[in-house]
C-alpha cells in the first residue's frame, strides 16, 4: 500500500484509464501546457500528448458542449472545469444536453463523460469562488454525482466514473488535494451507490461527504474523549444515494446529523435527512440535526469565512443538540 | 469604421449549377415528401394526434435537402427542433418520424422525444435539440471526435439566424475555427426569430460574417435552387474533409407558416408571404424537371408515390400502440 | 371583485407596478411586439412603448446581465424568461451576480429586479422544456423565489416583487395562465414569507406550490367523500419559507405529505419535510410523505407524461399511506 | 477566403499624442501608485497578510489610467477580478483598498469582497467581478440605463482577451451594438490567459475584429504610451456619448507578474518577460515627463508622495479592525 494524496490519486485514475482506452481525452482550461490550475493532470500532456489532453479557451459551455457531441460519437471525455463555480455558465449543457441524451433518444445515443474539477469553498477566495452545487447536480435524473473525500476513494471512484457509459458529475474537494491516505498498488474501483462507515460507533451517526467527511471525523474524535462514539458515514456517491447504509448507521445509533458545506436552504443534506425520517422516523430518539454553511454569500475575510462554514465545534454541538445533552 | 461587404459568393467564380434528372428527381421526390409529411402533421396536430410544439419547415425544404444530399452516408447531421425535413434527408423513414409525432412505442425514438427531439443512430441523425444554440457545441463535439479518430466524417450543424448571438452557438463555432474541425456550420436565415424580425436581432443582418473574427471561410446565398445549395454546400464540405477546415453558411430563406402551430404569424403582412411563395422552391424545381425532360407523367407517378408513402406513414403511425417505456432510458441499464 | 385570468392578474401586476415607477422596465424574447410568448405582458408595449417593453434576441445570459447591470445603477427590470427552462443559459447571472451583488459590494450596490416566466412541465413538450427548478434557486442566499398557484397570488405577489430592492426569482405556472380566481379592486400586496391556507382539515396536511396546489385540492376533496378532511397549505414563498405556518398546520393533523412536481431528489420538498420533521417530530404520527414526479426526464408522450406527473390518485395514495389506511 | 485587416487604427490619421506635464503627471502619479500600492500587496500576501487570489496589474497600468483619464466622474467603469488599478483610476483611495484587502471593517466592501471584488457607489465604479465574461452584459446594463435615462453618462467595460469567446462577453457586445448602448468595451489584451498564449485561445490573434459582424467601430493599439490611450479612448467615449454608438477596442500589453500570486509563470520565457519590462509604461512617461520639462526634483517629490500614500494605506489596513458582519448583506435590511 502506497500512501498518495488526493490529487495524485485522481491523477492516477486518469492516467491508468487513459492507458487502457484510447477514446478518452481530457479537455478544460490549462489542463495540458500549465499542467493543471491545480495540477491533477500533472504530467498527462506529456505522457498522452496534445491530441488526449487538450487546453482549452475560456468557453466552458462551448468546451463542455464538444465533450456531449464527442461522447454521443463514442469518444470518452473528461471535462475539467477550472472550479466547479464555472459549471453554471455549462450547465445547460450539463443538464439539457447530456442529462437527458439518452431518454431524448429513445436509448441511441450515450453520453460515456466525466465532469470534473474542485467544488467547494477554498481559502479566501470570495463569494463567486465558493460555492457547492452539488444539490443542483443531484436534482437531475441522467446524471450521477460522486464525491470523494479520500485519496484512496477518489481514485477507485474516479475510474468507476471514467468507464460509466452516461453522464457523471465527479466533484473533488478543493482543499483535500494535498490530503493522504493509502491506497493499494492493484486496481480497485467503488461502485457508485456506495457510502462508507469511515468511523464506527453507537451513539450517533454523522452523515457527510467531500471535506466535511474530515470534518465530522474531528468532531468524533473530540466527542469520544466524553465517551461519546459517532459513527461517519461518508456519503461518496450523492446519485444514486445509498439509502441502505445510511439508514443502517441511523436505525443503529438513533440519531442522526447531516454535515454539509453548502447552503442550508434545500441543500442536499435535506434530502438525506428526508430519506432518514422516512426510513427510520421509528427508530429515532431526536429529530435529524443538520449543520451547514451559513445561508449567505461567502465572504473574503478570514475570521468571516471560517464562522460562515461548519466547524468542528459546530459539529460537536449539534451532536449535543441532538443527544439531549443541552 | 467600416463594415465588410455583406454578401460573398465561396468561389469567386460560381458558375450557375446545371444539372440533370438524375440528380434532381431525387432531391425533388426528397422535398416533396417532407413537404406533404409535415402538411399531414399540421392536420393531426389540429385533429389532437400531435401535441405539444411543432415547428414546420414547409417552404424551407431546399435547404436541408440541398445541403445533406452533399454528404455521405457515414457523415453527421445535427439540427434544431425544426428538423423533421433533416432527419428525412438524411435517411430516416416517414413511418418512425410520424410515429414519434404521434407518441408512440414505434416511433424513432420510442415515443420519448416528439417532433423536437428526433434521433437516429442508423443513419448518424444526431437530433432534434430544444435549446437554442445548445446543439451547436454538441456539432463541433462531433467534428472533434471525426478529428479525433481521423475517420474522415464530415459534420453538418444547421442553426436559426435567431441563435446566431447567444453563447452556445458563438463558442461553438469559436472552438471549431480554433481547432479546426471538419464541420459545416448552416445558418437557415428564414428571416424570423419566432416574432422576431432580424433587425431586431443583430445589428448587421449578415450572420455569415461572424466568420471573419475567425478566419473561417463562409459563404452566403438564397435557398432558391436546391442543386445551389448542394453545390455549395459541398465546397465547404470537402474543405472540412480535406483540410479540416470549418466553413460558415448563411443560407437565406423563408417559413410558410408559423413558428410552430400554436404562432398564427400576425406579424408578417400576408404579401410578404406571398412573395416568398411564390419563390417555393419546390415549385421551381418541378420547372426545372420538365425543362430537363422529365416527362409531366413521371413526375406525376413520383409525386404519386410520395402521396402513398406519406399516407402509409400516418396509417402506421394512427394504428401503432402507444409508447409504453420510460425508465429503461434514465442510465445505462 | 372582479375574477380574472392568473395571466391577467400578472399583466395586471406589471401594469399598474409601471405606472407607479418609470424605472421599471420589461425585457425578455417576444414580450412586445408578439404580446409574450404565453401573452403575459400582452398590450403592455402599446401602453408602454419600446423604450419600457423590450424584445430581446435569444441572448438570456446577455439581457439577464443587462438587466442586473441596470438594476446596480437604479433602474428595476423585470426580465422574461421564455419559460425556466432557458434560465439554465442565464443562471450564472441570476446565482453569481444578482443574487451575490448586495453582499460583495458590502451592500452598496443593490439588484431591485424580478426575473419572471412560465415553469413546470406544459403538455407535451418533452424533456428539455418540462422542468422545475425552484430548488436549485431556492439554494441560493440572495434570492428571493416566489411560486403564486391563483390570480390572487400572482398578482399580489409579483407586485411584492417588483418593489423588493434585491433580486426575486418569479415562477409562474406555465399551465395556470387560463385559470381564474377573485380578485379585489383595490390595490394589495402579499409579501414574502407568507404561506396560505389554501383548504382547512384536520387530518392531515398537504403541502404544495404553484400547479400541484390545485392537484392537492382535488385530492382532499376526493378524500372528503371518505371523511377525511386535509389541509392543504400552499407554500406560495419558498424562499423565504413560512416554517411557522406550515408547522402549525402539521401539529394540527399530525400528518404531512408534500407534493411537488419536480424530481424527488433534492427536490425542494426534501428542504419542507426537513424542515416539518425538525420542527414537528413530536406531533408527527407518521412519517412524512413526499409525491413527486418520477426521477426520468419527462417523455413526450402524453400518456407516459401524465404517467410520470403526480396525479390526484397519487395524493390520493399517499395521504391514505400516511393515514395507515393501506 | 479573405480575412480582415488585423490592425486598424481609430481615425485615419492619427497624430502622435502631444500633452504637456500638467495633463501627464497626475497620469504618471497614478499609475505609479498602483505599481507600488500592487508591490505592496504581493508583499502583504507573501507574509499571509492577504489571501485568497491576488491577480497584480503590473506592467499594465497605463491601459486602467489612460482609458479612465479619458472619463467624467459621473461615467461608470466596470472590471474583472485584476481591478485595484481600476479603481484607484476612478478615484476610490489606496486605504479602502488595501484594508479591503486585509479583510478589514475599514475595507471599500467591510472585508466581503476581497481582491476581486472593489466596488465603489461614491465613484460609479460597479466592480470587480470573478466570473469570466460575466461582467460584460452588466456593463453593457448600465449603459443601458444611461441611454434609458438619457443621463449623458458613458461606461467603460474592461475585459481580458482570454474572455473574449465566451458568451458573456459575446452577448454583451452584441445586445449592446443591437441596443447601441453608449459604452466602450476594452480588451486588455496582455497575451495570455492564465497559462494560455493567445494562439491557444483564438483562431485570429485580433479580439478587436469581433467587431465586424456587428458594425462595431473598433480599434487596436499598444499600451506604450498612456497619453495614447488617453486620446483614443477618448474618440470612443466621445462616440458613446455623442451618439449612443459603442466602440470594441484592444489594447496590447502585457502583465509582468504571474496570472494571480500563486503563478510562477512558468510558460514565458525570462527574455520575452524582460523584452516587454524594457517598454515599461512608467519609465516610459518619466522619461517623457522630463523631456517636457518636468524638474528631476518634482518627479521625486511627486515619488515620495506616492510612497507615503501607500505606506500609510498599509498602516490603515493593518491598523484596521477585522470585518465582523456578513449577514446584513444578504438581502435587504
Ligand atoms: C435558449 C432558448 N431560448 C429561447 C427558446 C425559445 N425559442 C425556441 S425557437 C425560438 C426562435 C428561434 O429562431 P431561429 O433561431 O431563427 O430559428 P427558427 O425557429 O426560425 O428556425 C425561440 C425564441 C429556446 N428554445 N431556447
Ligand atoms: C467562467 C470562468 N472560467 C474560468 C475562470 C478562471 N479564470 C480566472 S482568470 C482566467 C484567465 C483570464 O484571462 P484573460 O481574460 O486574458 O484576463 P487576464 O487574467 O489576462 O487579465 C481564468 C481561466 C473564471 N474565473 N471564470
Ligand atoms: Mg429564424
Ligand atoms: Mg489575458
Amino acid at each position: 500500500m502506497a500512501v498518495i494524496t488526493y490529487r495524485e490519486a485522481l491523477n492516477q485514475a486518469m492516467r491508468e484509464e487513459m492507458e487502457r482506452d484510447a477514446n478518452i481525452f481530457v479537455m478544460g482550461e490549462e489542463v495540458g501546457y500549465y499542467n493543471g490550475a491545480y495540477k491533477v493532470t500533472q504530467g498527462l500532456l506529456q505522457k498522452f500528448g496534445p491530441k488526449r489532453i487538450i487546453d482549452a479557451p475560456i468557453a466552458e459551455l462551448g468546451f463542455a458542449g464538444i465533450g456531449v457531441g464527442a461522447a454521443m460519437v463514442g469518444l470518452r471525455p473528461i471535462i475539467e472545469f477550472m472550479t466547479w463555480n464555472f459549471s453554471l455558465v455549462a450547465i445547460d449543457q450539463i443538464v439539457n444536453a447530456a442529462a437527458k441524451m439518452f431518454q431524448m433518444s429513445g436509448g441511441q445515443y450515450n453520453v460515456p463523460m466525466v465532469f470534473r474539477g474542485p467544488s467547494g469553498p477554498a481559502v479566501q477566495v470570495g463569494s463567486q469562488h465558493s460555492q457547492s452545487f452539488e444539490s443542483f447536480y443531484a436534482n437531475v435524473p441522467g446524471l450521477k454525482v460522486m464525491m470523494p473525500s479520500t485519496a484512496y476513494d477518489a481514485k477507485g471512484m474516479l475510474k468507476t466514473a471514467i468507464r460509466e457509459d452516461n453522464p457523471v458529475v465527479f466533484m473533488e474537494g478543493e482543499t483535500l488535494y494535498n490530503t493522504t491516505w493509502e491506497v493499494p498498488d492493484g486496481e480497485y474501483l467503488i461502485p457508485f451507490g456506495k457510502a462508507d462507515v469511515k468511523r464506527e460507533g453507537k451513539h450517533i451517526t454523522l452523515i457527510a461527504w467531500s471535506k466535511m467527511v474530515w470534518t465530522c471525523l474531528d468532531a468524533a474524535k473530540a466527542l469520544a474523549a466524553d465517551g461519546i462514539e459517532c459513527e461517519v458515514v461518508d456519503v461518496r456517491s450523492l446519485r444514486p444515494l445509498d439509502v441502505d447504509t445510511l439508514a443502517t448507521s441511523v436505525r443503529k445509533t438513533g440519531r442522526c446529523v447531516i454535515v454539509e458545506v453548502g447552503w442550508p436552504v434545500a441543500g442536499f443534506g435535506a434530502e438525506v435527512a428526508y430519506q432518514m425520517q422516512r426510513h427510520c422516523m421509528d427508530a429515532l430518539d431526536a429529530p435529524i440535526e443538520r449543520v451547514t454553511s451559513d445561508d449567505v454569500p461567502m465572504p473574503y475575510a478570514k475570521n468571516l469565512e471560517i464562522e460562515v462554514q461548519p466547524q468542528v465545534n459546530d459539529v460537536v454541538a449539534a451532536v449535543r443538540r441532538a443527544l439531549y445533552l443541552e | 469604421m467600416t463594415t465588410p461587404e455583406t454578401v460573398r459568393v465561396a468561389s469567386d467564380a460560381f458558375a450557375p449549377p446545371t444539372t440533370t434528372t438524375a440528380e434532381l428527381a431525387p432531391l425533388y421526390r426528397q422535398m416533396l415528401a417532407i413537404r406533404r409529411m409535415e402538411e399531414a402533421c399540421a392536420k393531426a396536430y389540429s385533429n389532437g394526434k400531435i401535441g405539444g410544439f411543432l415547428h414546420l419547415i414547409i417552404g424551407q425544404e431546399a435547404v436541408c435537402v440541398g445541403a445533406i444530399s452533399a454528404l455521405r452516408p457515414e457523415d453527421y447531421v445535427i439540427a434544431t427542433y425544426r428538423e423533421h425535413g433533416h432527419a428525412y434527408a438524411k435517411g430516416v423513414a416517414a413511418r418512425p418520424i410520424m410515429a414519434e409525432l404521434y407518441g408512440k412505442k414505434t416511433g424513432l425514438v420510442k415515443g420519448l422525444g416528439g417532433s423536437m427531439h428526433l434521433f437516429d443512430k442508423a443513419t448518424n441523425f444526431l437530433g432534434g435539440h430544444g435549446i437554442v444554440g445548445g446543439h451547436v457545441p454538441l456539432g463541433a463535439g462531433a467534428a472533434f471526435a471525426s478529428k479525433y479518430r481521423n475517420d474522415g466524417r464530415v459534420t453538418l450543424c444547421f442553426f436559426g439566424e435567431g441563435a446566431s448571438t447567444i453563447g452556445g452557438t458563438t463558442e461553438g463555432i469559436a472552438l471549431a475555427a480554433l481547432w479546426k474541425l471538419p464541420i459545416v456550420f448552416i445558418c437557415e436565415n428564414n428571416q424570423y426569430s419566432m416574432g422576431t424580425p432580424n433587425d431586431r436581432s443583430f445589428a448587421v443582418n449578415d450572420v455569415s460574417l461572424r466568420a471573419l473574427a475567425h478566419g473561417m471561410a463562409r459563404d452566403r446565398f438564397d435557398a432558391d435552387d436546391v442543386i445551389k445549395v448542394k453545390r455549395r454546400i459541398a465546397e465547404a464540405v470537402e474543405r472540412a474533409r480535406t483540410t479540416s477546415e470549418p466553413t460558415l453558411i448563411e443560407i437565406l430563406t423563408y417559413r410558410f407558416r408559423g413558428h410552430s402551430m400554436s404562432d398564427p404569424g400576425l406579424y408578417r403582412t400576408k404579401e410578404e408571404v406571398e412573395e416568398w411563395k411564390r419563390k417555393d422552391p419546390l415549385n421551381g424545381t418541378r420547372e426545372q424537371l420538365l425543362a430537363l425532360g422529365m416527362a409531366e407523367t413521371d413526375i406525376e407517378a413520383l409525386e404519386e408515390d410520395v402521396r402513398i408513402e406519406i399516407e402509409d406513414s400516418v396509417r402506421f403511425a394512427e394504428e401503432s400502440a402507444p409508447a409504453d417505456d420510460y425508465h429503461s432510458y434514465v442510465e445505462k441499464r
